[in-house]
Parts: structure tokens; C-alpha cells; sequence
């Protein structure tokens, strides 16, 4: 059933025997990974499989341990990106990197500015950024200073950039995290495009129904190992994901059915930048999802809520009083807590201990007198990781040492200790493994079922539609629809319609 | 996931690691003092020992302050004007206006305090940098200095004041009770309360910390607030060592503060500091000032030392922990 | 300090074609400069408020025109160099400068006399102020170093270890005093010198030296000596908290502490020199060229050595 | 999207703030420069102006070094004794060994440029903090030029020498002419060449830099050697003003140069810097310094001035372009 390379076949990149280690964690071992002309050929594997960093060590960002890499037949290593561009590989990176005060035309042509003499020749280069962006369709200038832009459009300058290199081989590690459905259809024209010229791309995603709309060819890593490679024809969705994970996922999305008691949270008439007149009530048990497409206001929206942005109009009430939130602190007072859309910036703080960032927010009711009573915190956090089956060696380590997936159960530990009333997740499972993405999915279900209201945000749409108790879509800042759960299960509302709805239509 | 995990020392590579990483300028410290000792047999004695914590009491209170600011990502370039303040300020109501000392202490470390609040509402309020806030500050209150003394020395004269720094309690000097009390108040507030806790959030990632429903603008102000305190009560204990208030005093003190920090394994980038660490790197400081007078190094070279010294120990640590490009 | 006076060469030249007498530029106005070594030290305050008054009441009294006011020199000879050309913009006809430093500070020397001002360089000799300046006031630094130095001899009979902290390392008032202490201390084989420190002018510096050689000399060590009294008075201080009120402490400048000290009997002595006097003769010289006397090319101001006996006159 | 944009000045309101953020310390200049002239008519004429100019050559060429330490997210906190080691080097060589000129000012400045790259090394290479290496090879530099000078003045009395500041082409002193060829100079290279946009493209975001193939340590160590070649010109011509080779010069130099980058909407966020706004930074502490002694203003209130204008303009700065928290 493993994919076996042919002998006749060309490959533009071909990786032997790579191993990479950093300190004491080993990437890397012995993977394997051929790429042939022509082919989009998608990597999967958990948080922390190695992926990114076997991409890393092919655009010299790191340099591997052992093993080789041949590039178009030819041994090639590279000391740096520059080496790697020059020979014809361009990569979209995983972590968004915007240089937020470059113009567009600089950002793209950074290391290819165009010159005259000495002197930089501005306009000529702006000229030929023009040019790109307008056969991308991209809606901006390319003075516009890249700070301006959203992240959905930053990420597609990062695409156009990595285009322009005109590369025989491009990585992409996942391009489509801050991108919505339209977006990704347009990322993916261009892909199709590319493939047609014969160039070879690497996709990198957690998605699943993207690896199976535009990949041709399957490689899966597990915990820094090559598993093997398929033919994405070969290849079902059960078997990639138990090769993935060593086991099989009984259930992708395992909403569990719990009661729906009393409204716990109400929302009437709020305003702010980015929402309009937003009015929506949340009760004990229940899973809301919210939908819409990137930039539509929904973050806004609950950080709003949460007190992190300014509120110019509305109402907030909890459990029929209302209630005032200007600062986060507030909210968590009263109960409402969120998981913020962006882990790396609000969710965990990376060189502090996973103790101290679950008990964060709920040290004052971990103190003895004037001090800290470090032993409750413990067993407080080791309790709140035992139940969430966070994978660690010590709560004591770093966040930063964790996965992506084992992260993002930091910041929930970190909330449910907290013992809120209302949940708010925003986009939970962003870069999460298929693996840790059903455990949240699971805990979820578990905390509704406990009378926690919840709150998530997901740009996913199988996601929203698979857990949630009832739909909101918002359209540029505007709840423009309601769904409910048995309309989905009955089939009368799929994909399609709720798509429909946010971009605006009825 | 974890293979056989390597041995060194007995402990597993990643503890040992972890641990030099935290205690590794402890190792400087020692092989510093076997060096002085051998090359000058009195840097032993006992005496010479209190004498060096005597005089480092000073620069640590600077120095506790000063790592505060720059765990969170701060720096507090005012603390050497704080001291001539405080120092007017005694001179002043002391000598001048002839108030009790327990009330001009009281005023002066007030004084400074509030301009570390002063500091903090800026830095925090108005998202300006600390660095260029407190360069500000500390012209505006070195003026206040000057304007307070009209530039001119005044002696105290008060023995009681004087006996600040000299008394001895128990054969230790008052100036070293102050340094164990406030190393052990700062130990406890920085690695056992709250507000410790939210200064290593605020410094280690604000976004999340603010996101967590942690004040910036009260921890940061906490943070400044505090470090003008220390800076007072340093400005205290320099009076009284002095007998004599001046405006002119504690130019270029953050200098020796930030070097203890940063030898103490205080990060710039925020959110990483121990204040047993930050003693050490007092100690180290103290040691070399001390230890270069013993041996008697010439003069051209104790600031080359001193340089050398600080870059040496951040070389190594970085080169331990394997932080290089 | 001896004070060999020389006759200046002449009025100047331009004098006649103005109605004021003394009027140095002719502009029919009489301005004076005066630019401070800098507004922070002790020492320099007194002598700063002194040239204040003094200028304010000359003015008031219509003996002068105006006045740049304190022009703050830092204790830096570009700084100094700068606020000469302000005087210059001002049209100044006299100036009086505390120079920073005595080689470097020349240059503002120069380029106001090249401006035909007349300069009086007060408190510290720059390199040409003997051939263009119209007057020195001041003492010799040289001289304050020596008188440390024959203290320490007279007061510690059997001679023993020593100690001297200095100034800011380069600075000509540290240059030349350590040149004076070493001029007497080099060929006396009673004393020996456990090293030179630099304490940059620090009292807290200072007394950490103090407390450092005690602790390595003990009772070998007999003195210290410092290049101002800020040092020595805190190193006497310091000393006298160990017990050891024998270890002779002396230093230069005779600040309001040294002084208070000395009355009351925890120091020895300390070398005053009388800031304000030699301001004081700067200004008398601006005043008899006014009235168009002659005026004399050098004034001593000596050093005084402050002792119980004569400090009750200094200290205010 | 847009609703009726509100208008400042015939400018829509963004469009005013994006002016007022870049030029917006040119107003404040001017401002400046009407104030002092009622105050004092003869601060408006040309000989003073001239003379501003030439005095704040010095801080220009330090303060240009500084603006791209800045503006990598770093600082130099050397170049006020890389003054003093220039000093030190020129004088020994043209005095003491009777060098030519020109050869003894290509040495000093060479040496000092190798100190920047050694800077700019131990910083992008090792990963240190600018602020500690610099810190600690100020100390050096110092140290070093304390070896050189044996402590002493020496003093330069070479009349070709002094001419380098004292002479004038056409009426205009030649440090002027300096200042202006190295503005313009800088003006391209940040603004106009591959340096310029990889310095700001580091600052901005060094790992986007990197991955864009952008070297973070050439970058880097340029930015270093460029502010330690500026600072060994300033020392020449600091040395030609003074005519005299001195180690104790420069102190705290680097403060007034900082201020001169952050008055010019310089970022300490990195990325963010304009030739031109700096050079108008300059010229406003320039004429802090100037405007103040010519009107007289009493010197103790000289340095509160200058904290309270630094810290006034960037709150200015701050409020207009909503950046407060
Ligand atoms: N610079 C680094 N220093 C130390 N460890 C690293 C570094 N980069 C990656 N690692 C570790 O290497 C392992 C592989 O990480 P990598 O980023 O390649 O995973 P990935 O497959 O891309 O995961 P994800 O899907 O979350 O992006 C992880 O355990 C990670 O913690
Ligand atoms: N920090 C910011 N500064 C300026 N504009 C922002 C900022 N954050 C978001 N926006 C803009 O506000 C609008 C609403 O964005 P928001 O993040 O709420 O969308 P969303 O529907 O939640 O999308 P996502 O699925 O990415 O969370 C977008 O146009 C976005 O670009
Ligand atoms: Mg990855
Ligand atoms: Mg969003």
C-alpha cells in the first residue's frame, strides 16, 4: 500500500535519511519525501510532527543533522533562503511574518530590489508590483504599507511573494489558516495555474477537505518519522488520519447531545468598530456557533464583549442582570472568558511556566494571606491538565516547549479554572492536529454538558456545522442569519446556503 | 517521545541545563572569588566581606528596582537622579527646615516613589518607551535636585541621620539588615504574590496578560512605583554614607544596575528574572570594584575590567544555552 | 601662592572711537559673559551664585549694560566652546570663564578673543591664556596637590601606606593635583602609596576605598588622599565609623561638609580654595578696565589650609 | 465603507494625522524657532544660526548613528566614548608620533568603525542585547583611551588640525559642509539603497527579514560600523574643536543623541525613521541649548527644559496618532 518511489519517475526534490535535532528534542528521523514536477503534494501530521521544520531545513532555514536533499536530481543544500530562492524554491511560511511599516512593492521585492547605479529605482519597482498584484486581483496598491492591510490580505502578499519568485518548487505550510472559503478558492486557481506551468508544491494543512480537493500525492509524518506517502486517489480520509495519529479518531466531530437549560447571556444592540446592532442570547449547555467570513467582525465582535475593544452602544446581560465590562478583568469577574483567535500574541505567555499560565488569571483566589499558596495553584493546574489529558513532561516547563495542540489546551486549562459561566472560543482549533481537534471538540461537548455556555467561533465550516447547537452568520459586521441544529441535521440547510448567507445573499 | 536522555553531572541534560541557565552566573561568582582570593589572601576575611555587602547595598536596592522594570520590558534610566533628589530633599528639611529625620525620610522616599509612579502612568497610560520616559524624567528630576539645593552641598550634620550607615546591629551593619530585608521582601513579592506574577505576564507577552485580566497600566505602575521606593531608600543610605546632600550625586548609577541585572540573568526581552540571580550579579559587581582596589589594578583598567567582565559572563551564558545565532 | 603681577600692555584700540569707556567692541554698550565650568558641583555653586549677585547689581547700578546670565559648561570643553560663540552673538565685550578643562577648554579662550572680546580666565589656566587673555584669577592646582601631600607628611610623623583617590581620569584639576601630590610623595621613602583610585570626583567611591584599605592595611594604612574633599570627607567618614579616626583624610576644595567637619573635629583639615574670591577678582579687573585703570595680567588666589583653628572664618 | 471624512486644514483627517506624524516635529520646530526669536531678537540672525549648525555637527553625526541602532531595534551606547578614544588616538599619533593628518584621522576613524563592527557582531551574531554590549564596550573603549592618553591632555597644536573646524568654504564653517554631505549621505543610504531597506526590513521584522534572505548579520554589523565611523568623524572634529586629545570627553553624549532620534519620530519598536526628522531632532536640542543660554534662561531649569520638551513632543506625538493605551 506504501507509495514506492519509481525509478523512471523525475523528482524535482528529493529529501533521504533527514534527521534534525534541537537541544534535546529530536524533529527530525530519517524522514523521507519525494516531490515530483508538476505536483501538488500535501504533508500531513499532528502539531509538532516536524513538518515546518523539514521545510525549514529545505529553504536553509535550518540546516539538517543528516541526510540529503537532491533538487532537481542535483545534491543541494542551502546556507540560507537566499540559496534556496536563487535555486528555484520559495516557500509561504507558517508563522505570518508581515513587515508591518514596508509598502507592499517592498515587502514582495525585499532582497530583489530594483536598482539603478547604487540607488534604488522606486518607481520601476513599484511598477512591476502593480503589475503582479493586478494579475492576482489584489485590491491594493502597491504603495499601500502592509500594516494597513488585514491579515487575510497579508497573508495573500505572503502568496503573491512567494508566486513572484517564479520557483520551480513552492512550500506552502499552511496558507489558509488566516484565509476564509473565497480567499482559498483563489489560492487555490493559482495553484491550479501553477501546477499547469509544471511547478511542484508543497501543501502543508490541517484541513482535510483541502488535502482532498488540490493534492495529488500524500507523505504523513508522525512525532519527527516518515510514515509513508499515498496517492491521494489511493488515499480515505479514516486512513490518513489513523496514520497520522497511530489510532483510529472514532468520530471527527463527536458532538454529544446534552440538555439546554435557561439563557445565561444576552447580547442586545451592540456596536463597536467592525459590528453593528448585534443582538443574540446564549443558554447553559448550548454550543453557538458563530460564521462568517474572515474580516467579517465576529472577533471584533467578542473582544468587544470580553473588554478588550470599546463598546459605543448596547446592552450586555448575565443570568437577566446587566452587566458593564471595560476591561477583561471585569469580564472574568463575572464570568465570561475567552480563548482569543491569536495563541502566539494573546494566549499564552511562552517562556513562562505552564503552571503559571493556567493560574494567571486566578491567582487571587489561589493566595494565603498576602502570598501565593503554591501548592493549591499545583494541584489546581495539574487537576485542570489531567482532565484536559494535557501531554506534557512537568507543568513546570516552558509553554513554549508544547505543541500547538497541547498549547491551545494550556489556554483552555487556563479558562476552565477560572469556573466561567459563558465560553468564548475563537477559532479553538486553528492549527490544531486531527488528533487534539476532537479532544477539544470533546471537551466542548463535556462543558456544555455541564452547564457552561459556549460560544465558538470557527471560520471551518464541517466544524461549526458539526458541533454546533445553533448557527449565527454574520455578514461585514452583521448577524445575517440564523441556523439551527435540527435544519442541518434534516439536510435543509449544508454548506452551500450558509456560505451563501455570509457572503451577504439570503 | 524522549530517547535515553543524556547525563551530565548526574542530573539530566535538560535539568542541568535549565540550571545553568538560572544559576550559571553563581559559578561566575564563585570562580570570581577563588580568583581575588588567590591573588589577595585579605578579600577573604571576614571583614572584608561585610564590607563589600555594606557598600553593594546601594547599588542593590537600584538594582531590584531596575530588574523589575526590565522584566517588564522596561528600563528605569531615572534612578541616579532619584538619588540626588532624595538626597536634596533630606539636605533640605533636615539641615534647612530642621525636620525629624523619621519625617524627611518619609517625605523624601515619598518624593521618589511618586515619581516612579510618575514614570509608570507614562510608560503604561501612554504606551510611551521607558527608555525615553525615564531619560526625561531623569533630567527633570535632577533639575529638581539641583533647583532644591541651588547646586550647593549641604552637610547634615545630625549623628543620628549619620548612624544610618555606620550603626551596627549585632555586629552587622544597618545597611546590610536593610539589603536582607529587602532582597527577602523582594524574593517573596517577585516569586510568591500576585503582583510578581503579573509582572513576569505583562513582561513575557503584555497581549496575553491583558487578555488573562491583568491591569498593564497598575502592574507596570506597581513596577516604577517600586523601583522609585529602592531608589529612595538607596538615596537614604548614600546621604547618610556621605553626610552630605548634593545634587551632583548617582550619575550614571543605573549603569551598575543594569549590569548586576543583566549578570543576574535578567532579560531584555522581558519576562525572565530571579532575584536571587539579580544578588549575585550585585555580589559579582561589588566584587570586582572591591577586588580590583585589593589587588590594586591600575586605574586605566578597571573600567576595561568591568566591561569585559559584564561581556564575558552574557558570552558564556549565551554560549551555555546554546542562545547564539 | 606667590602672585607676580605684570603690567598689561594697553587699553584697547578701539576704546577711542567710543564714548563708553571700556566699551571693548564700541557698540556703545558694556555686556558681560560668563560662562561656568558647570552648575552642579559644590565647589562651582557658590562661586555661580557669587558672579550672579555681583553681575546683578553692577547691572542694576548701571556699571554694566547686561549680562549673559549663568551659561552652563557641563564641565565639557565643547560645551564651553558653544556658549562662547553665544557670547559672541551677544555681542559680549568681557567674559569671565571657569575653564572645564585646561587644554581642551583653550579653544573657547581663543575663539573669544579672536571675537576682540576680552576674556578673564578664572580657576583653571588653559594653555594660552598667558598670550591672549586679558587676566588669570585663579590658583595652582600643582600647588593644592602639594599642600595635600605636606599635610599628610606633618600629620603622620612615622610616615606609612597612603592611598589617593582621584578625580575623572584626564580632567586637568585631577592631572595637576595628582602632579602635586606626587611631586612631594615620590622621593619620600617614609610614605608608600598602596595605589591610585579612580573615584571620578564620587564620595561614595571614596569611602568604599576607605573601607577597602582599611580592611587590607589595617593600622599600616595612614592616609588617604583625595583630589576634592567631597572624596575626603566621605572617606574620613568612613574611617571614623571603623574606629579609625588616625587615618589622616584631606582633599581640596573646602565644600560647605569638609568645612563643617573640620569644626567639628572629624577631620583634620582640608584645602579651601576661595571660589568666590577669585570671581571676585575677576569681576574688580572688569571693573577698573571700565573706569579705564589698568588692570594686572595674573592674580593669585592662593590656597588656604582649613584647619580648626581658622575654619570658623570660612565656613557660613 | 468610508462615511464623510472629517477635515483639518483642507486635508482630510487621515491625511492630516499621517502629515502630522511624520512632519509633525518640523512644526513643533518652527514653533520653537518663533518663540526664542521674540524672546531674543538676535537668536534670528544668520551668524547664530551658522553657529547652531556648526555646534550640533557633533551630535548629528552621533545621533545618525544611533537613529539606525534605533531603528534595528537597537542602541549605541559607545559612541560618547568612541569620542573619547578618537580623541585619545589623534592625539597621540599627531602630537606624540608626528603622523600626518589625514593618515592619523583615517587610523582613528578606522579604529572606531572596527569597534561598531565588533558591536555589531557580538549583537547580531551572538545574539546579545545592544544595550549590554554596548554598555560593556563603552567601558572598554573608555579604558582604552585612558591606556592611550596615560590619563594626560594632550593637547593639538597643529594649526592645520584646528582649521579642520574653525575653517570656512564660501562663508559656510566646514563642519556645516559635513553635516551636509553626511545628511545626505545618510538620507540616501537609508532611504535610497538595499542597506537602507534591509535595516529597516530587520528592525521592522528580523525573522520575516530573514526568511526573505535578508542577512540580520550584515545588516546588523553595518548599522554598527556606520555609527562608529559617524562617532569617530564626530570625534575628529570634537578633537579639532577642543585642539586637545582627552579621555574623560563625550560623557552622556549619547543621551542628547537619542533624544535627537526620538524627537524625529524615531521608533524603539524598530522600523520606523527618517533622515530628515532626525536632522530637524538635532536641531531642536540644538536650539534647546542655544535658544535657552541667549535668553538667559537660569541653567537649572536648562535640564528640566529639555526632559519636559522630549517628553512633551513625543506625548504630543502619541495623543495625535492615538497610540495611547
Ligand atoms: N527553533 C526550535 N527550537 C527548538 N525546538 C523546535 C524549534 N522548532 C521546532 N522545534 C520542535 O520541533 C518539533 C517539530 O516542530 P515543527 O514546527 O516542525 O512541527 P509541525 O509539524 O510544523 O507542527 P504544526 O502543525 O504545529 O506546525 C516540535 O517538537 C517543536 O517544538
Ligand atoms: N488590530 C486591528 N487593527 C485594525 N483593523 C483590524 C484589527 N483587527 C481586525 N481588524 C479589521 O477589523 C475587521 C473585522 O475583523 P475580525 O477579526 O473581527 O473578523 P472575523 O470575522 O472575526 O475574522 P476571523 O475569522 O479572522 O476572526 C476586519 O476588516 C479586520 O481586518
Ligand atoms: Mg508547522
Ligand atoms: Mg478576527
Amino acid at each position: 500500500m506504501t507509495y514506492k518511489a519509481d525509478e523512471q519517475e523525475k523528482y524535482v526534490l528529493e529529501c533521504h535519511g533527514i534527521s534534525k535535532a534541537f537541544g534535546g528534542t529530536q524533529a527530525l528521523c530519517n524522514v523521507e519525501l519525494l516531490v515530483r514536477q508538476g505536483e501538488v503534494h500535501a504533508l500531513l501530521g499532528e502539531n509538532g510532527a516536524g513538518k515546518s521544520t523539514l521545510m525549514k531545513c529545505i529553504i536553509g532555514l535550518h540546516q539538517q543533522d543528516k541526510g540529503e536533499i537532491l533538487f532537481e536530481g542535483k545534491p543541494y543544500s542551502a546556507k540560507g533562503p537566499t540559496e534556496a530562492l536563487n535555486a528555484g524554491i520559495s516557500m509561504i511560511h507558517q508563522e505570518l511574518n508581515p513587515e508591518p511599516h514596508l509598502t507592499i512593492a517592498e515587502s514582495i521585492f525585499l532582497k530583489r530590489e530594483n536598482t539603478k547605479g547604487i540607488l534604488l529605482d522606486k518607481r520601476a519597482q513599484n511598477k512591476r508590483a502593480d503589475e503582479i498584484l493586478k494579475k492576482f486581483n489584489f485590491p491594493y496598491n502597491s504603495k499601500t504599507l502592509m500594516k494597513e492591510l488585514t491579515l487575510a490580505q497579508m497573508q495573500m502578499v505572503e502568496i503573491i511573494k512567494a508566486v513572484s519568485y517564479n520557483s520551480r518548487l513552492i512550500i506552502m505550510d499552511e496558507p489558509t489558516s488566516s484565509l476564509d472559503s473565497e480567499e482559498t478558492a483563489h489560492l487555490f486557481s493559482i495553484i491550479r495555474e501553477l501546477k499547469e506551468k509544471g511547478v511542484a508544491i508543497i501543501y502543508i494543512s490541517h484541513r482535510m477537505e483541502e488535502i482532498f480537493e488540490i493534492c495529488d500525492y500524500v507523505s504523513v509524518f508522525r512525532d519527527g518519522t516518515y510514515v509513508g506517502a499515498r496517492s491521494m486517489e489511493a488515499a480515505d480520509r479514516d486512513g490518513l488520519i489513523s496514520m497520522m495519529v497511530g489510532r483510529k479518531v472514532e468520530n471527527v466531530f463527536p458532538k454529544v447531545e446534552c440538555e439546554i437549560g435557561e439563557v445565561v447571556f444576552k447580547v442586545e444592540g451592540l456596536s463597536g468598530k467592525g459590528f453593528d446592532d448585534i443582538s443574540f442570547e446564549v443558554r447553559k449547555g448550548e454550543i453557538l456557533g458563530i460564521s462568517g467570513l474572515v474580516g467579517s467582525g465576529r472577533s471584533e465582535t467578542m473582544r468587544a464583549i470580553f473588554g478588550m475593544d470599546p463598546i459605543t452602544e448596547g446592552k450586555l446581560y448575565l443570568e437577566g442582570r446587566e452587566i458593564k465590562i471595560k476591561k477583561p478583568g471585569q469580564a472574568i469577574k463575572q464570568g465570561i472568558c475567552m480563548v482569543n483567535e491569536d495563541r502566539k500574541n494573546f494566549g499564552l505567555a511562552l517562556h513562562r511556566s505552564i503552571r503559571e499560565n493556567i493560574a494567571l488569571p486566578t491567582l487571587p483566589i489561589m493566595q494565603k494571606g498576602m502570598l501565593l499558596n503554591k501548592k493549591k495553584e499545583e494541584k489546581n493546574c495539574l487537576n485542570m491538565g489531567n482532565l484536559l489529558k494535557l501531554k506534557a513532561a512537568s507543568i513546570e516547563h516552558d509553554a513554549f516547549s508544547l505543541s500547538g495542540g497541547n498549547q491551545q489546551k494550556t489556554v483552555l486549562a487556563k479558562w476552565l479554572l477560572a469556573n466561567p459561566k459563558v465560553l468564548i472560543l475563537d477559532e479553538p482549533t486553528r492549527g490544531v492536529d486531527v488528533g487534539a481537534k476532537s479532544e477539544i471538540h470533546n471537551l466542548m461537548c463535556q462543558f456544555a454538558a455541564k452547564g457552561l455556555a459556549v460560544i465558538m467561533i470557527s471560520s471551518e465550516l464541517p466544524e461549526i456545522m458539526g458541533m454546533s447547537d445553533r448557527i449565527l452568520v454574520y455578514h461585514e459586521g452583521k448577524i445575517r442569519g440564523e441556523v439551527l441544529r435540527e435544519e442541518i441535521l434534516s439536510g435543509e440547510t449544508d454548506q452551500e446556503k450558509i456560505l451563501a448567507k455570509a457572503f451577504g445573499g439570503m | 517521545m524522549a530517547k535515553e536522555k543524556e547525563k551530565i553531572l548526574g542530573m539530566d541534560g535538560d535539568k542541568f541545563r535549565m540550571f545553568m541557565g538560572k544559576y550559571g552566573i553563581g559559578v561566575i561568582l564563585v570562580l570570581m572569588m577563588v580568583f581575588i582570593s588567590f591573588m589577595e589572601p585579605s578579600f577573604r576575611s571576614a571583614s572584608n566581606m561585610i564590607n563589600v555587602a555594606t557598600q553593594v547595598s546601594i547599588n542593590a536596592m537600584i538594582a531590584y528596582g531596575m530588574c523589575l522594570a526590565i522584566t517588564t520590558e522596561g528600563i528605569d534610566l531615572s534612578v541616579g537622579a532619584q538619588l540626588a533628589l532624595v538626597s536634596c530633599i533630606l539636605g533640605q528639611l533636615i539641615s534647612n527646615k530642621g525636620w525629624s529625620i523619621p519625617l524627611a525620610i518619609l517625605a523624601a522616599v515619598l518624593v521618589s516613589t511618586l515619581w516612579g509612579v510618575i514614570n509608570g502612568l507614562l510608560i503604561s497610560k501612554f504606551n510611551m518607551f521607558p527608555f525615553v520616559v525615564t531619560l526625561s524624567t531623569q533630567l527633570i528630576i535632577r533639575g529638581l535636585a539641583q533647583l532644591i539645593s541651588g547646586g550647593q552641598a549641604i552637610p547634615i550634620t545630625d549623628a543620628a541621620f549619620k548612624r544610618i550607615y555606620s550603626t551596627k546591629i549585632a555586629a552587622v551593619p544597618f545597611p546590610i539588615l536593610v539589603l536582607i530585608l529587602v532582597t527577602v521582601l523582594m524574593y517573596l513579592l517577585l516569586h510568591w504574590t500576585k503582583l510578581g506574577r503579573y509582572i513576569f505576564a505583562v513582561g513575557d507577552n503584555m497581549n496575553a496578560a491583558i487578555a488573562s485580566g491583568v491591569s498593564v497600566i497598575k502592574t507596570k505602575t506597581a513596577v516604577y512605583a517600586i523601583s522609585g521606593f529602592l531608589a529612595g531608600i538607596a538615596g537614604v543610605i548614600f546621604t547618610a554614607k556621605t553626610a552630605s546632600a548634593q545634587s551632583n550625586i548617582g550619575i550614571g548609577y543605573e549603569t551598575d544596575a543594569v549590569a548586576a541585572c543583566v549578570l543576574g540573568g535578567t532579560s531584555f526581552a522581558g519576562g525572565v528574572a530571579t532575584i536571587p540571580g539579580v544578588l549575585m550579579g550585585i555580589f559579582i559587581i561589588g566584587f570586582i570594584y572591591n577586588g580590583m582596589n585589593l589587588i590594586g589594578i591600575d586605574s586605566y583598567y578597571q573600567s576595561m575590567t568591568k566591561g569585559a567582565v559584564i561581556i564575558g559572563a552574557v558570552l558564556l551564558d549565551m554560549v551555555m544555552n546554546k542562545k547564539t545565532n | 601662592g606667590g602672585s607676580d603681577k605684570k603690567e598689561e600692555g594697553g587699553k584697547s584700540s578701539k576704546g577711542e572711537t567710543s564714548e563708553v569707556v571700556g566699551d571693548v567692541n564700541g557698540d556703545g554698550k558694556i555686556m558681560c559673559g560668563y560662562i561656568s565650568k558647570n552648575i552642579v558641583d559644590p565647589f562651582h555653586a557658590p562661586i555661580n551664585d557669587y558672579a550672579k549677585k555681583t553681575f546683578d547689581a553692577l547691572k542694576k547700578d548701571g556699571t554694566i549694560d547686561d549680562w549673559t546670565g549663568i551659561l552652563d559648561g557641563e564641565t565639557d570643553a565643547n560645551k564651553q566652546i558653544d556658549r562662547a560663540d553665544e557670547c559672541i552673538a551677544k555681542n559680549c565685550d568681557y567674559v569671565i570663564i571657569l575653564p572645564a578643562e585646561a587644554s581642551s577648554s583653550d579653544a573657547a579662550v581663543t575663539k573669544l578673543t579672536d571675537a576682540g572680546i576680552k576674556v578673564i580666565v578664572v580657576n583653571s589656566k588653559t594653555d594660552s591664556t598667558d598670550d591672549v587673555a586679558m587676566a588669570y584669577v585663579g590658583p595652582d592646582d600643582v600647588k593644592a596637590g602639594e599642600m595635600l601631600a605636606q599635610w599628610v607628611i606633618d600629620n603622620v610623623s612615622d610616615g606609612g601606606k597612603y592611598a589617593h583617590c582621584q578625580g575623572v581620569i584626564g580632567n586637568s584639576a585631577q592631572i595637576q593635583r595628582g602632579e602635586g601630590i606626587e611631586n612631594l610623595m615620590k622621593d619620600n621613602d617614609k610614605f608608600e602609596s598602596v595605589g591610585d583610585f579612580p573615584c571620578e570626583w564620587q564620595a561614595d567611591k571614596a569611602a568604599n576605598v576607605a573601607t577597602d584599605m582599611m580592611n587590607q592595611y589595617g593600622d599600616d594604612l595612614k592616609a588617604i588622599i583625595c583630589d576634592n574633599d567631597d572624596m575626603s570627607s566621605a572617606a574620613q567618614k568612613a574611617c571614623n565609623d571603623a574606629g579609625r579616626s588616625d587615618i589622616v583624610c584631606v582633599g581640596v576644595d573646602g565644600n560647605e561638609n569638609p568645612l563643617q567637619m573640620v569644626k567639628d573635629g572629624e577631620m583634620g583639615a582640608t584645602v579651601l580654595q576661595d571660589g568666590p574670591a577669585q570671581v571676585e577678582g575677576a569681576i574688580d579687573l572688569i571693573k577698573k578696565a571700565l573706569k579705564g585703570e589698568e588692570t594686572e595680567k595674573e592674580v593669585m588666589i592662593p590656597f588656604v589650609l582649613i584647619t580648626k583653628d581658622n575654619v570658623d572664618e570660612y565656613l557660613k
